[in-house]
C-alpha cells in the first residue's frame, strides 16, 4: 500500500455505522417485525443490528493495515470533523484520534462488540422487544467509539456520558419483568455511582480547560510537565480526579458495588458493556493521559494500590457468590483491578494489553454462562446446578478455555497478560517501596484460579443437582429439565471466542507485538527506566510463582468441589457468608446511601420545611398572631408571600445602599 | 416654586406607599387589598407629579405627567382585572376571603 | 450623609414601623372587646364572609368594571382636545392620527362588549341558571 | 410653549409587536362571528400573525434602531429573545385548542389573550424606556391574570388567578415605584441614561440615594415576574392552579421578558456594579437553592416544574451576576433553551391533564407504555431540563457556568454545579419513572393529538440540534452581547 498517511475520514464510518444501525432500528425496527412478521423481522434487525458493527471491525481493521504499513512516528493522526465551541479564546473542535492506542479499543469493541451482537441475535430471539434492544446496543457501539476515538475530553466526555446511558438503560432493560423493581433499582444505583465518577471527570476537564486553555488529548499530554509542573498539588488532584472518574466506570473501589448489581440486564449486555468493554474506558482513559499521571507520583501509588486492593478484594468476594453472573461480575472487578495495578507501576501498555485479552476471555465466559442460562430458563443459582457438561458439551469445552486462561494457565491469552502485569509490579520502584503489591497479584491469582475452577466445577462437572438437592432443604428443585444448546450463533460465537482466548498473545498478535504496536502511545514519557525495572532473575521468580498460584488453585477447587458445594457453604453460613456479602461493604455502602439519604432528606426538611417555610410560618404566625390579638383574624398564605416579598425588598435595600451608596 | 418643599410631598407618598404595603401585609379581603394596591399606585403618581414639578425642562415635566396617566390606566385595568377574577370567585365559592384560598400549597 | 434628604433613605424604614405601630398601637391602646360586628371587615354591614345563601349582585361589578375602562380614557383623550386646536399644522396630522388609533382601538373594545352582552343587565344564560335554582328550593 | 416634536418613525423597529396587537385584535373581532367552540380560525389566525411578526422579526436582525423618541428599539438581543417569545406563543397556540376542548374550556377569549401577552413580552424587550417597560410588563401581566383563571369552573384555577394578581400587582407597584425614583434621579425613564446619572451624581446627594433606590426598587418588581427567590412564592401555586397550557405559554414567556429586562437594566447599571452585584448574587444563590431543593420533595409535576424554574432563573441569574461575554451569551442560549424546554414540558404534562390523569409523578409512571412517543418527547425535555449532553440544556449551563468562573463568581459556579445535581436527580426521577410500571392499572392508551406532535417535533428538533451544534446560537448571542455592549445606536427620531 502507497498510503503515506492515515484515511482518517474512515473514523466518521466507523462511527456512522453503528450510529446508522441504532437509528435504522429505533425508526423501522418495530415496524419491520410487526410488517414482516416476528421471524423475518427479528432477523433483518438482528442482521442490520449485527452488520454495521462488523462492518465497522473491517475498517478498524483496514486503519490497522494501513498504520503497520507506516514509519511510528507516522502513526498518529487527528480528524476535526467541525470547530464545535469556541469559549473565550479557546476552541474545542470536535476531533477524534486516531493513533495505535484508539485502533487497538476500536478492534477490541468492534470485534468483541460484534461477536456479542451476533451472540445476543440467539439469545434474544425470544424477547419481545428486539428492536429495542438492537437500538441501546448499537447505539453502545457508537458512544463506545465516541470514546476510544475522542480527541479531547470534551469528545470523549461525550462517549463517557453516552456509554453510562446505554449501560442504564440496558441495566433496567427488562423492566416489565416481574422483578422490575430490583433491575430499575440496578440500573439507578449504576446510574448514580457513575455520577459521582463522572463529577471527577467534570472537575478535572475544567481544571485543565482552565489550566491549559485547551482540551486536546494530543496538546495536555505534551504540555503537562511544564504546565502543571511534576509532583506539584495541582498535578496529584487532576490525576486523582481522572482516577476518580476511572473508579466510578471501572468499578473499583471505593465505587465498585454498582457493577455486581449490573447483572440484572440481559447477558450480552453484561459480557459487552459489563465485561469487555465499557468498563475497560478507565483503563483506557489513565493510558491516554498517562503523562498526566506520571507527573503526579502520588496519584500513581493510589492508582496502583486501589487496583492491587481492588483485586484481591474482588477475587475473594467471587469466592462467596452463588450466582454465576455474579462470580463472573466479581471476577471482572478483580481482573480490572490487575489492569490499575500495572497502570500504577507505569506499565501502561501492559494495562492495554491485559484489557484485550480480558476482553476475549471475560467475554467467552459470560457468553457461556449465558448459554448456561438460556438452558436452564434463567436461573443462575450454581447451587442449583451441576452435571451440565452432559447437556452443554461445547459450553462446557469453551468455558473450560475461559478458566484456564483467566487463571492464567499457558498458553492461554490470560497467561501472557497477567504475567506482564505481574513482571512490571515485580519489577517496579514502587514495590521495592510496597512489596506487598506483588503478593496480592499473586494471591489474586490463586484465588481467581480457585473461584472459577469452583464455578465451572460446580455447573458442569460436579454431581448433578439432584444429589445436591438435600443441602438447600426445602427449595423448589428446578421445574424443567435443562435445555439443549439450541442456537448455533450461541456455540459458534462461544467457539470463535474460545479460539481467540487460547490464541491471542502468542500467535497472531503475540506479547511483542502488541509491546511494539503500543510503544508510541503508552510508554512513560516522564517515568524512567529505574520504575520499570526488568531482570531475567525476576522474570523466572514471577512466572514460577504465578503458575504454582494457578495450579495451587486449580487443585484445591477441584479438590473441594469434586462431589459438589459443601453445606455449610450453600447455606452461606460463616467465611462464606461473609464473602457472599461482600465483608459487608455493600451493606455498609447501602447503609451509608440510606443513611446520607436519610440524612440528606432530613436536611432537606429541616431546610424547606423547617427553615423555609418556618421562616414564612413564624412570619405568618406573627402577623396571625398580632392580627389574632387586635382583630380575631387568621393568616393567609397571600399575605405570608406579599411579606416575604417586603422583606425581601427591605433586606435589598438596605443591601443597596450599604454596597452602592456612596 | 410652592412653599411645601419637594422632600414633604415624597415623605407623605413614601408614607402612603408603606401604608398601602402594610394594608397588603394585614388585610384580608382581597378587594380591601386590591385597595391598598391602589394606594401604593397612587403613592407612586404622587411621587412622579412632584419630581415633574421641579424638572428643568418641559419635555421631563410633560413626561412626568404623562407616566400619571399611564398608571392611571393600567391601574384601572388591574381593577378590571381584579374584579373579574373576585367575581368568578366568588360565584364558585361564595366567600373572598383570602385566607380560605389555600388549596394550592404543598 | 446630607441632612436634607435623609427621608428618601429612610423610607422604607417607616414601612415596618407603621406596620407596627398601626398594628401594635391598636392593640395596645384599643379595648379589646370583638363583636362580630367588629371583626368584620367592612364595619358598614356588607358581609363578604359566610351567609353563603345571599345573592350576589355581580351585574354591579360588571357594569363598575365596564365603567372603570371608558371613566379613565377620558384622561387619555381629556389632554388630546385641550391641545389638538393649538398645534402646528404639520403636528396635527400625526396627532390626529395617533387618537384616531386609540379611538379605533376603543370601539373595537365596544363593539366586543356590545356582542358579549355584557351591557345587557339581564345575562339570559344566568338568568335561566338563577330561575331554575329557585324552582329547585 | 414649546414647539411639539412630532417623533419620526422607524415603522420596521415596530413592525413585529404591531403585528402582534394587529393579530390579536383580528382574532378578538373574528371570534365574535365564528360559531360557539370553533376555534380553529382563530388559531390559524394567530400562528399567520406570530409567523409574519417572526419574518418581520428576523429581518431586523444586524440593526440596532432606536425610535419612537427613544421610547422602542430593536436590536439582536431583541430579536433573539422576541423570536424565542414568538415561538413559544406559536407553540402554546398550536396545542392549545386540543386541551380547552378536552377540558370544557372553550373560552374564545384565550386566543387575543395569548396574542396580547405575547405583544406586551415583546414590547418589554423592545425598549430601554422603562415605563414602556413596564406598561409591557402589565400587558403581559394581565393577560397571564386572566389565563391563569381561564378554567372559570375550577376554585384551584381562579385560587391561583387571585394570588397571581395580588403578588403580581403588589410586585407592579414596586417596579413603579423604582421606575418613579429613577424619573425623579434623572429626569428620565431611559435605562441608557442610567449610567451617565450614576457616573455624574454626587457623592451623598440626594440623586445618588434615589438611584440606589430605585434599581433595588425595580429589581423587586423584575425579580418577581422572573420567580427568583425570595419573590417566587407565587409560582408553585400558580403553575399548578392554572390551566396547563396557561402555565406552558407564562412559564416560557414570562422568564424570557423578564430576564430581557434584567439583561438591559443591569448591564444598562454597570457603572452600578457595586450596589447590584451583592443583591443579585444572593438571589442567585437562594434561588437555586431554594428552587432545586423544594423541587427535590414534591409530588406533583406541575409543582416540581414550578420549582425547577426558580432554579433555572438562579442559573440565570448566576449569568448575570458574572456580567461577562460568556456569561451573558449564556443567558440568552439559555432563556432560548429553557423556553423550548418548558413549553414541551408542560406541554406533555397537558396531554396528561386533558386525558384526566392526574400531573402527579405517580401518574405519570409507566406514561411509555400508554403514550411511547409522548414519554420518550418528555425524557428527552427532562434531560435537556437535568443539563445531560447532548441537549441544549447542557450548552446553556456550560456558557453559565463558565462565564461565572470568568466573573471570578467561583462559589456561585460551585453551587450551580451541584444544584444541578440535584435538579438531575429529580428530573432523572421523574424520566425513571416515565419508563416504569405504572402502579395501579395503566389508564387506557391515548393517542397525542397531530398539533401537539408537530410541536414536541419541534421542541426536540430545537433542544437535540442546539445540543449538537451549539455555536450559530451561541455566536449569534454573543454577537447581541457585544454590540449592546459596545451601546452603537442608530437614533432614529425626529428631534
Amino acid at each position: 500500500m502507497e498510503t503515506h498517511r492515515l484515511p482518517t475520514e474512515l473514523v466518521i464510518f466507523i462511527l456512522g455505522l453503528p450510529f446508522a444501525g441504532c437509528l435504522f432500528h429505533a425508526l423501522f425496527g418495530g415496524w419491520l417485525v410487526r410488517v414482516l412478521g416476528e421471524r423475518a423481522g427479528k432477523w433483518l434487525v438482528g442482521a442490520v443490528g449485527t452488520g454495521v458493527v462488523f462492518a465497522a471491525l473491517w475498517l478498524s481493521i483496514v486503519l490497522l493495515q494501513t498504520m503497520l504499513n507506516l514509519p511510528e512516528e507516522a502513526r498518529r493522526a487527528n480528524h476535526t470533523l467541525a470547530d464545535w465551541l469556541a469559549i473565550g479564546s479557546v476552541h474545542v473542535p470536535f476531533e477524534f484520534i486516531i493513533d495505535p492506542l484508539s485502533v487497538l479499543m476500536c478492534l477490541v469493541v468492534t470485534g468483541i462488540g460484534g461477536l456479542i451482537h451476533l451472540y445476543a441475535t440467539g439469545y434474544m430471539a425470544e424477547d419481545t422487544d428486539y428492536p429495542r434492544f438492537f437500538t441501546y446496543f448499537n447505539l453502545f457501539i457508537f458512544f463506545m467509539l465516541t470514546l476510544v476515538l475522542a480527541g479531547n475530553f470534551l469528545v470523549m466526555f461525550i462517549g463517557w456520558e453516552g456509554v453510562g446511558l446505554c449501560s442504564y438503560l440496558l441495566i433496567g432493560y427488562f423492566y416489565r419483568n416481574a422483578d422490575w423493581k430490583y433491575n430499575t433499582d440496578s440500573a439507578n444505583k449504576a446510574f448514580i455511582v457513575n455520577r459521582i465518577g463522572d463529577l471527577g471527570f467534570l472537575l478535572a476537564m475544567f481544571i485543565i480547560l482552565v489550566i491549559f486553555g485547551s482540551l486536546s488529548f494530543e496538546e495536555v499530554n505534551k504540555r503537562a510537565a511544564e504546565v502543571l509542573g511534576v509532583g506539584t498539588g495541582i498535578a496529584t488532584a487532576v490525576a486523582l480526579l481522572l482516577f476518580l472518574a476511572a473508579t466510578g466506570k471501572s468499578a473499583q473501589l471505593p465505587l465498585y458495588f454498582w457493577l455486581p448489581d449490573a447483572m440484572a440486564g440481559p447477558t450480552p449486555v453484561s459480557a459487552l458493556i459489563h465485561a469487555a468493554t465499557m468498563v475497560t474506558a478507565g483503563v483506557y482513559l489513565l493510558t491516554r493521559v498517562h503523562p498526566l499521571f506520571e507527573i503526579a507520583p502520588a496519584a500513581m501509588v493510589v492508582v496502583a494500590v486501589v487496583g492491587a486492593f481492588t483485586a484481591i478484594f474482588a477475587a475473594s468476594i467471587a469466592l462467596g457468590q452463588t450466582d454465576i453472573k455474579r462470580v463472573l461480575a466479581f471476577s471482572t472487578v478483580s481482573q480490572l483491578g490487575y489492569m490499575f495495578l500495572a497502570c500504577g507501576v507505569g506499565a501502561f501498555w501492559v494495562g492495554m494489553f491485559h484489557v484485550a485479552t480480558h476482553a476475549f476471555f471475560k467475554a467467552l465466559l459470560f457468553l457461556g454462562a449465558g448459554s448456561v442460562l438460556i438452558a436452564l430458563h434463567h436461573r443462575g443459582d450454581i447451587r442449583q446446578m451441576g452435571g451440565l457438561r452432559r447437556y452443554l458439551p461445547i459450553t462446557a469445552a469453551t468455558m473450560v478455555v475461559g478458566l484456564l486462561a483467566i487463571s492464567g494457565f499457558p498458553p492461554f491469552s490470560g497467561y501472557w497478560s497477567k504475567e506482564a502485569i505481574l513482571l512490571s509490579a515485580y519489577g517496579s520502584r514502587l514495590t521495592e517501596w510496597i512489596p506487598l503489591l506483588f503478593w496480592i497479584g499473586i494471591a489474586t491469582a490463586l484465588l481467581t484460579a480457585f473461584y472459577m475452577t469452583r464455578l465451572t466445577w460446580l455447573v458442569f462437572f460436579a454431581p448433578s443437582f439432584a444429589s445436591a438437592s438435600t443441602h438447600t432443604g426445602g427449595e423448589t428443585p428446578p421445574g424443567h429439565a435443562p435445555g439443549r444448546e439450541r442456537y448455533w450463533v450461541v456455540l459458534g460465537v462461544l467457539i470463535v471466542l474460545a479460539i481467540g482466548s487460547t490464541l491471542f498473545g502468542w500467535v497472531l498478535p503475540s506479547e511483542t507485538d502488541i509491546h511494539e504496536f503500543l510503544k508510541p502511545v503508552a510508554t512513560p514519557v516522564h517515568l524512567g527506566s529505574e520504575m520499570l525495572g526488568e531482570s531475567e532473575a525476576g522474570k523466572v521468580l514471577v512466572t514460577g510463582a504465578a503458575l504454582l498460584a494457578a495450579l495451587l488453585g486449580l487443585g484445591l477447587g477441584i479438590a473441594r468441589y469434586r462431589v459438589g458445594m459443601p453445606p455449610r457453604e450453600t447455606q452461606l453460613q460463616g467465611l462464606w457468608g461473609v464473602l457472599h456479602r461482600q465483608w459487608g461493604y455493600d451493606g455498609a455502602m447501602r447503609w451509608l446511601g440510606v443513611q446520607l439519604g436519610g440524612a440528606f432528606a432530613w436536611v432537606i426538611g429541616v431546610l424547606i420545611e423547617g427553615l423555609i417555610d418556618g421562616l414564612v410560618d413564624l412570619v405568618g404566625v406573627l402577623t396571625r398572631e398580632l392580627g389574632n390579638l387586635v382583630r380575631g383574624l387568621q393568616s393567609g398564605y397571600v399575605r405570608s408571600y406579599a411579606l416575604m416579598m417586603m422583606l425581601g425588598a427591605l433586606i435589598m435595600l438596605i443591601v443597596a445602599f450599604i454596597y452602592g451608596w456612596r | 416654586m410652592t412653599a411645601v418643599p419637594a422632600s414633604a410631598y415624597l415623605t407623605l407618598a413614601a408614607f402612603l406607599f408603606a401604608i398601602g404595603a402594610a394594608g397588603v401585609l394585614i388585610k384580608r379581603n382581597p378587594i380591601v387589598i386590591f385597595m391598598c394596591i391602589e394606594l401604593m399606585l397612587n403613592a407612586v403618581n404622587l411621587t412622579f407629579l412632584t419630581f415633574a414639578l421641579h424638572q428643568p425642562n418641559l419635555q421631563a415635566q410633560v413626561a412626568g405627567h404623562v407616566f400619571v396617566l399611564f398608571v392611571i390606566g393600567v391601574a384601572a385595568a388591574e381593577v378590571a382585572v381584579g374584579l373579574g377574577i373576585i367575581v368568578v370567585i366568588f360565584r364558585l365559592r361564595e366567600t373572598i376571603d383570602v385566607d380560605s384560598v389555600s388549596l394550592l400549597r404543598e | 450623609m446630607p441632612a436634607e434628604y435623609v427621608p428618601i433613605l429612610i423610607l422604607f424604614g417607616l414601612a415596618a414601623v407603621i406596620t407596627a405601630v398601626m398594628v401594635g398601637g391598636s392593640w395596645l391602646l384599643g379595648p379589646r372587646r370583638p363583636t362580630p360586628a367588629k371583626t368584620a371587615p367592612y364595619e358598614c354591614g356588607i358581609t363578604p364572609v359566610g351567609s353563603a345563601r345571599e345573592r350576589f349582585p355581580v351585574h354591579f361589578y360588571l357594569t363598575a368594571m365596564l365603567f372603570i375602562i371608558f371613566d379613565v380614557e377620558i384622561a387619555f383623550l381629556y389632554p388630546f382636545f385641550v391641545m389638538v386646536r393649538d398645534l402646528p399644522t404639520e403636528a396635527r396630522g400625526f396627532v390626529i392620527g395617533v387618537a384616531t388609533a386609540f379611538a379605533t382601538l376603543l370601539i373595537i373594545t365596544f363593539l366586543y362588549e356590545l356582542k358579549k352582552g355584557a351591557l345587557e343587565w339581564e345575562d339570559p344564560v344566568e338568568h335561566r341558571r338563577l330561575k331554575a335554582e329557585l324552582k329547585n328550593q | 410653549m414649546e414647539a411639539l416634536n412630532i417623533p419620526q418613525v422607524e415603522w420596521s423597529a415596530l413592525l413585529p409587536v404591531l403585528t402582534v396587537v394587529g393579530a390579536a385584535l383580528l382574532v378578538l373581532i373574528l371570534e365574535l362571528f365564528l360559531p360557539r367552540g370553533q376555534h380553529t380560525p382563530l388559531m390559524l389566525v394567530g400562528l399567520l400573525g406570530l409567523g409574519l411578526a417572526g419574518y418581520f422579526q428576523l429581518a431586523l436582525w444586524g440593526a440596532s434602531l432606536v425610535t419612537w423618541a427613544e421610547t422602542a428599539l430593536s436590536d439582536n438581543i431583541a430579536v433573539l429573545l422576541n423570536l424565542a417569545i414568538l415561538v413559544s406563543s406559536g407553540l402554546v397556540l398550536l396545542f392549545a385548542d386540543d386541551y380547552l376542548r378536552a377540558r370544557n374550556m372553550r373560552y374564545g377569549e384565550f386566543y387575543p389573550l395569548l396574542l396580547f401577552a405575547t405583544a406586551g413580552a415583546m414590547l418589554m424587550i423592545s425598549s430601554t424606556n422603562l415605563m414602556v417597560v413596564f406598561l409591557g410588563l402589565e400587558v403581559l401581566s394581565l393577560s397571564l391574570y386572566v389565563l391563569t383563571g381561564l378554567a372559570r369552573a375550577e376554585v384551584r384555577s381562579e385560587e391561583a388567578a387571585l394570588k397571581y394578581f395580588l403578588l403580581g400587582a403588589f410586585a407592579s407597584a414596586f417596579f413603579l415605584y423604582g421606575i418613579a425614583l429613577l424619573y425623579g434621579a434623572q429626569g428620565s425613564v431611559d435605562m441608557r441614561v442610567i449610567s451617565a446619572s450614576w457616573v455624574a451624581s454626587m457623592p451623598g446627594k440626594m440623586t445618588n440615594a434615589l438611584l440606589v433606590a430605585s434599581l433595588a426598587l425595580m429589581l423587586v418588581g423584575l425579580g418577581f415576574k422572573a420567580a427568583l427567590a425570595p419573590f417566587h412564592m407565587w409560582t408553585p401555586d400558580v403553575y399548578q392552579g392554572a390551566p396547563t397550557v396557561a402555565t406552558a405559554y407564562m412559564a416560557a414567556v414570562s422568564k424570557v421578558a423578564a430576564f430581557g429586562v434584567l439583561l438591559r437594566l443591569l448591564s444598562a447599571a454597570m457603572p452600578m456594579l457595586d450596589l447590584w452585584s451583592p443583591i443579585m448574587w444572593a438571589i442567585a444563590l437562594l434561588s437555586m437553592l431554594v428552587g432545586n431543593l423544594v423541587a427535590l420533595i414534591q409530588r406533583d409535576a406541575k409543582r416540581m416544574l414550578a420549582y425547577s424554574s426558580v432554579g433555572h432563573a438562579g442559573y440565570l441569574a448566576v449569568g448575570l451576576v458574572s456580567m461577562n461575554m460568556t456569561s451573558l451569551t449564556g443567558v440568552l442560549f439559555y432563556l432560548v433553551a429553557y423556553a423550548l424546554m418548558t413549553v414541551g414540558a408542560f406541554g406533555v404534562l397537558s396531554l396528561m391533564a386533558r386525558a384526566g390523569d392526574a400531573t402527579t409523578v405517580d401518574a405519570l409512571r409507566g406514561l411509555a407504555r400508554r403514550q411511547p412517543f409522548a414519554a420518550f418527547a418528555m425524557a428527552i425535555l427532562m434531560l435537556s431540563l437535568a443539563g445531560i449532553p447532548p441537549t441544549a440544556g447542557f450548552w446553556g449551563k456550560w456558557y453559565l457556568f463558565l462565564g461565572a468562573l470568568e466573573g471570578g463568581q467561583t462559589l456561585l459556579a460551585i453551587v450551580l454545579a451541584l444544584t444541578s445535581v440535584v435538579g438531575a436527580a429529580y428530573y432523572l426521577r421523574l424520566t425513571f419513572s416515565l419508563y416504569a410500571d405504572a402502579l395501579e392499572a395503566p389508564a387506557a392508551r391515548w393517542s397525542v393529538p397531530a398539533p401537539m406532535v408537530v410541536c414536541l417535533l419541534i421542541c426536540l428538533i430545537g433542544l437535540i440540534g442546539l445540543g449538537i451544534a451549539p455555536r450559530p446560537l451561541a455566536e449569534s448571542s454573543r454577537q447581541a452581547v457585544e454590540r449592546m455592549a459596545n451601546g452603537e445606536w442608530q437614533v432614529v427620531s425626529g428631534e
